[in-house]
């Protein structure tokens, strides 16, 4: 696992979109345990608190869960699994619509061309 | 604490420890292994040595000490309290009696027994101290610097006042110290410098008298003097009061030696005795005239004693000491020692002593008087230091009172030592 | 928590330390940043007590540093501070004889994770491994506060990252550390406070998330405005 | 306490090489002082017995017997002695100076250890002590080694067997580093030990001010002498003999504690408030 984070946005957030995607994209499966803060940092190659706050965050929005002493888990709540995957799809929607229609091409021509790279990249 | 990992340093603390405590656990028994220095009676009672003290020099191979006996035994240097040693103390057993009785009197006085005077209700300091040269008043500073205890109400008054024409002098001694009724004399050799403008005189001997209440210089008397010494003669003058003597005396006796240019008598026999004497007069000097003068200190009156003719003959072998109103010439003769008192007072010879040293030839022997006491120390002059006889006689009878020898008892048997006197006290 | 209040330094008639303030919490690390002077390694040293100040208060915990203060804070320099002629394991020796707060454990873990070999004298270290070793010295120490002074200056980049990886390992977990470094591309993502110093003065303090988060700036975006106006 | 031991073996073992290599410089050196010196009188008495042909009384009378005395006259005896000396002196400053000069800046090391920094002081003045100690009891062990093989070189006719005292009484030097009594020795390396911590203090002040502590130190160690030599001044000059010996004895032991207490307080001082890296 290696992340390349950027500079200007909080770390944090940036874990958190990390945890996400995984999660959106199933490698990161419902109850599966995660790694402990600690182990998290070090693989990231962030500080500890970043990662602590990240976790803590992620917990207030019900992506993982922890019970007692245990390490913490993916949710297994289908309303927020599907909303993270929601919330992926439609911020890269967003972002993808904000800079189409920064050069204003027609809606027509742009779902034709995205259909036909989507499936060239599937086949790859 | 791993005690593994200090070996080193425990180790070398063992080392120093052992080597060290040895070494000094082992010292502290040498020092009490210095000979045992001791009188061994021949003859006569013991008694007669409670009032002398000899202070001698021990050598043994590279050792040194100095060491003094008495009928108690003997005590090294190195066996004295250390920080005596370290900062030494007065070798006058006088001093050291007044240092212990009148502790704070006694406090910056330095110097011999010359400068003390001491009587049942006084003991008095006198001594005159050089200030120095004052380069304005091109004056050269003496003072007396006068201390006298009182031993009853244990007070002290004390002056410092200049000596009279300082600037005439090049040095001045202090000689003797004596009250008189109630005034405080003080007898000094004056040296005459090269600035006095006298070109006559070398030395004068002056009696300062200080009233006693007061200390205020009442008189300053010149009692005798020498001219510069040339090449052709030559004076000397010496004292011949015993200057450890601290008691009242009425008399101050001086010698006066004048030397003249002559031929010098190859008889070496003659000067072995005085040989200390001799080398101080130029070469090929003889004595040519030798008087003694008397001060008394009551009169306060300067006066040439007019010896008998025999007297006057042995002024020049024997030596002379003065106790109160006799003066004593002892003459050293093979096997011998003749004691001659003179009285002052009558004019007339009072004892005339022989007493036999048991020896034919001996080094010049330590002679002291004390009363009616004679000590005699008398070393061989075969084996000078170690054969040393210690006689005590009566001079108004003759007898013998005590005789013996000094003996050394070496701890580890040697032989290999030397013992020599330096003097002898008989308080 | 360390406190550093109006801390005045002079060396000679140079001020160093013109009244510097800042503070460094437990369970954070605290990055010195500053691009001239020595202001840096003089803080470090006045706060261990290696220098004395001229005015102002360093607190640590709320008490001045005192003799026993040694088991609770420790500076690792960045030159090692054994001798030459001693081997790694005569320092560990060494430490453990003096410090109750050494970390026998720890010190073997850290040993392993650099993979040094304890026999080896210091003298005959690389520089690379020299500083693993100082950094060894002070990590073992179960102390609540570590200051280091340039751990990544003049060394390979391989051992860079071995020592970086220290700073997410619970080598430094619940402890503060401050931290002097003039390079923060290396660490950015591993510190949580900033302190930016320049000619004695603080000139921006700042939580290196909440820069992120509240004005979108990287920790060089901050450098950069503040040394340029 | 015992973090105080801890500094003075770690200070002494620091010093340890170069400390055996002058105990072995001393031990070889006397005793091949010993020998050459045995062997030069041997020389000199056969020149005179069998080239002279002289009497054996008449060749002893011109020469003289040999005693340990002439060894101890040595530079082969006396040289060690001397080198020790200037190493240790040298070392008194080199014990400071190396902890910050050195290639390594052990000095943070020492200043950091959790316990008194007064300390340190202490273990580096102990070790110079005992260092000191070491080598005037090697030097002590080393003179009824080298009399032994003067005895083994030397005819008994010709030699003077000279006990350890006796050495030590006819040559001054020694009589320093070994006086007679036990109490001199104390007082002697009591005034040797309060020396090195006014050096110690003097070099603190160096380290804590740099270029004014040179000046400050040298005040100092002005201040301690006059302190240490102010009754014997009183006693010269102000107040002629005013004191009796043991009076000034004492006067000195408290200057002389005077002296130690004020360099340790300074030091303490220092260490804690001024000393910087």
């Amino acid at each position: 696992m290696s992340v390349t984070f950027n500079n200007r946005d909080p770390v944090y957030i940036q874990v958190i979109r990390h945890f996400k995607e995984q999660i959106a994209t199933g490698r990161l499966e419902p109850g599966q345990e995660i790694s402990s803060r600690r182990e998290l940092a070090n693989k990231l190659k962030i500080n500890p608190n970043t990662a602590q706050r990240a976790y803590k965050e992620m917990e207030e929005q019900g992506l993982i869960f922890t019970e007692r002493n245990l390490p913490s888990r993916i949710t297994r709540d289908e309303h927020v699994l599907n909303a993270v995957r929601e919330e992926l799809i439609l911020e890269a929607v967003d972002s993808f619509v904000t800079s189409i229609h920064a050069i204003n091409v027609p809606l027509s021509e742009v779902l034709d061309l995205v259909k036909e790279k989507y499936e060239n990249k599937s086949e790859d | 604490m791993n005690i593994k990992r200090y070996w080193k340093m425990i180790a070398t603390l063992s080392v120093i420890v052992l080597t060290i405590g040895t070494f000094y656990i082992q010292s502290s028994f040498a020092a009490s292994e210095f000979p045992d220095i001791t009188f061994k009676t021949v003859s006569g009672s013991e008694e007669e040595l409670d009032n002398l003290t000899i202070n001698a020099s021990y050598h043994e191979a590279e050792l040194y000490q100095r060491v003094t006996i008495n009928r108690q035994g003997s005590t090294f240097q190195e066996q004295l309290p250390f920080y005596e040693r370290f900062f030494g103390s007065s070798m006058y057993p006088e001093i050291n009696r007044y240092e212990k009785d009148y502790r704070n009197f006694m406090r910056g006085k330095v110097g011999g027994t010359n400068l003390f005077f001491e009587d049942d209700s006084v003991l008095v300091y006198a001594d005159v101290m050089y200030e120095g040269y004052n380069h304005n008043t091109r004056i050269t500073d003496y003072s007396f610097n006068i201390d006298v205890l009182d031993k009853q109400a244990v007070e002290n008054h004390s002056t410092e006042l200049s000596v009279p024409n300082g600037n005439d002098y090049a040095w001045i001694s202090v000689e003797d110290v004596q009250i008189v009724q109630d005034k405080l004399i003080v007898i000094t050799r004056n040296q005459l410098s090269n600035r006095s403008g006298d070109e006559e005189k070398e030395e004068e001997v002056h009696g300062y008298t200080f009233d006693l209440e007061t200390l205020k210089l009442e008189n300053n008397q010149e009692l005798l003097s020498i001219p510069r010494g040339d090449e052709e003669s030559f004076s000397r003058l010496s004292m011949m009061n015993d200057n450890l003597n601290v008691e009242p005396e009425k008399y101050f006796l001086i010698s006066k030696v004048v030397m003249e240019q002559g031929v010098l008598e190859e008889s070496h026999e003659e000067y072995e005795g005085t040989e200390m004497e001799v080398n101080e007069a130029p070469n090929n000097m003889i004595a040519t005239e030798q008087s003694i003068f008397v001060y008394d200190y009551e009169t306060a009156k300067m006066e040439e004693l007019n010896l008998p003719n025999e007297l006057e003959s042995l002024l020049e072998s024997a030596r002379v000491t003065v106790q109160n109103n006799l003066i004593y010439f002892m003459n050293q003769q093979e096997g011998s020692l003749e004691v001659t008192s003179y009285n002052i007072e009558t004019e007339q010879i009072d004892i005339e002593q022989t007493f036999n040293l048991n020896r034919t030839s001996t080094h010049e022997p330590f002679i002291k008087i004390n009363q009616d006491r004679l000590y005699l120390i008398t070393a061989s002059s075969e084996d000078i230091g170690k054969d040393i006889d210690v006689m005590i006689a009566s001079l108004s009878t003759g007898e013998l009172l005590y005789e013996g020898k000094i003996e050394v008892t070496e701890k580890d048997n040697s032989t290999d030592y030397e013992l020599f006197i330096n003097d002898i006290d008989t308080k | 928590m360390i406190e550093v209040k109006d801390v005045k330094k002079r060396f000679g008639r140079k001020e160093v330390l013109k009244g510097v303030s800042f503070t460094a919490e437990k369970g954070e690390i605290t990055c010195l940043i500053g691009i001239n002077g020595v202001g840096k390694t003089t803080i470090m040293n006045a706060i261990v007590a290696l220098t004395p100040i001229n005015s102002g208060q360093i607190l640590i915990d709320g008490e001045e540093l005192h003799k026993g203060s040694y088991e609770k804070i420790t500076f690792i320099p960045d030159a090692i501070t054994m001798l030459p002629q001693m081997r790694i394991i005569d320092a560990m020796q060494f430490m453990d004889d003096f410090y109750d707060c050494w970390n026998e454990k720890r010190a073997e873990e850290i040993l392993s994770f650099f993979k040094l070999d304890k026999q080896e004298r210091i003298a005959n270290l690389s520089k690379g491994n020299t500083a693993k070793v100082n950094l060894l010295l002070g990590l073992a120490m179960d102390v609540d506060y570590i200051l280091m002074d340039e751990p990544f200056s003049g060394i390979d980049i391989f051992s860079r990252e071995q020592i970086a990886e220290v700073f997410t390992s619970h080598l430094i977990e619940d402890r503060g550390v401050i931290i002097t470094t003039h390079e923060i591309n290396d660490i950015e993502h591993l510190i949580d406070k900033v302190v930016l110093l320049n000619e004695g003065y603080v000139l921006k303090e700042f939580s290196t998330e909440e820069i992120r988060e509240n004005e979108g700036k990287s920790v060089i975006d901050v450098m950069r405005e503040v040394y340029q106006s | 306490m015992n973090r105080y031991i801890k500094l003075v073996n770690f200070e002494f073992n620091r010093f340890l090489k170069i400390y055996l290599v002058l105990i072995g410089i001393t031990i070889a050196s006397q005793i091949l002082g010993a020998i050459i010196r045995s062997n030069q009188y041997l020389n000199d008495m056969n020149d005179l017995l069998y080239e002279q042909l002289m009497t054996r009384e008449a060749a002893l009378e011109q020469l003289g017997k040999i005693s340990f005395y002439h060894i101890t006259q040595t530079v082969w005896f006396m040289g060690p002695i001397a080198i020790c000396i200037v190493t240790l002196l040298i070392y008194m400053f080199f014990i400071w100076y190396r902890d910050w000069f050195g290639k390594n800046t052990f000095i943070y090391r020492l200043l950091m250890l959790p316990t008194a920094r007064i300390n340190v002081y202490f273990a580096k003045a102990t070790t110079i002590l005992l260092m000191v100690f070491g080598l005037v009891a090697i030097q002590l062990l080393m003179l009824p080694v080298g009399r032994r093989v003067l005895q083994w070189m030397i005819p008994v006719d010709f030699r003077v067997d000279q006990t350890i005292r006796e050495i030590l009484t006819s040559f001054d030097y020694l009589m320093i580093l070994f006086p007679s009594t036990f109490y001199e020795f104390v007082i002697h390396y009591a005034i040797g030990f309060a020396v090195v911590l006014v050096v110690f203090t003097a070099i603190l002040f160096e380290r804590s001010f740099r270029w004014k502590g040179i000046v400050f130190g040298l005040i100092f160690g002005a201040f301690a002498v006059t302190i240490f030599i102010f009754p014997v001044i009183v006693q010269a000059f102000i107040l002629p003999e005013f004191f009796y010996p043991i009076e000034l004895f004492a006067l000195e032991c408290i200057a002389g504690l005077v002296v130690v207490s004020l360099s340790i307080w300074t030091s303490n001082y220092l260490l804690k408030k001024k000393i910087r890296v």
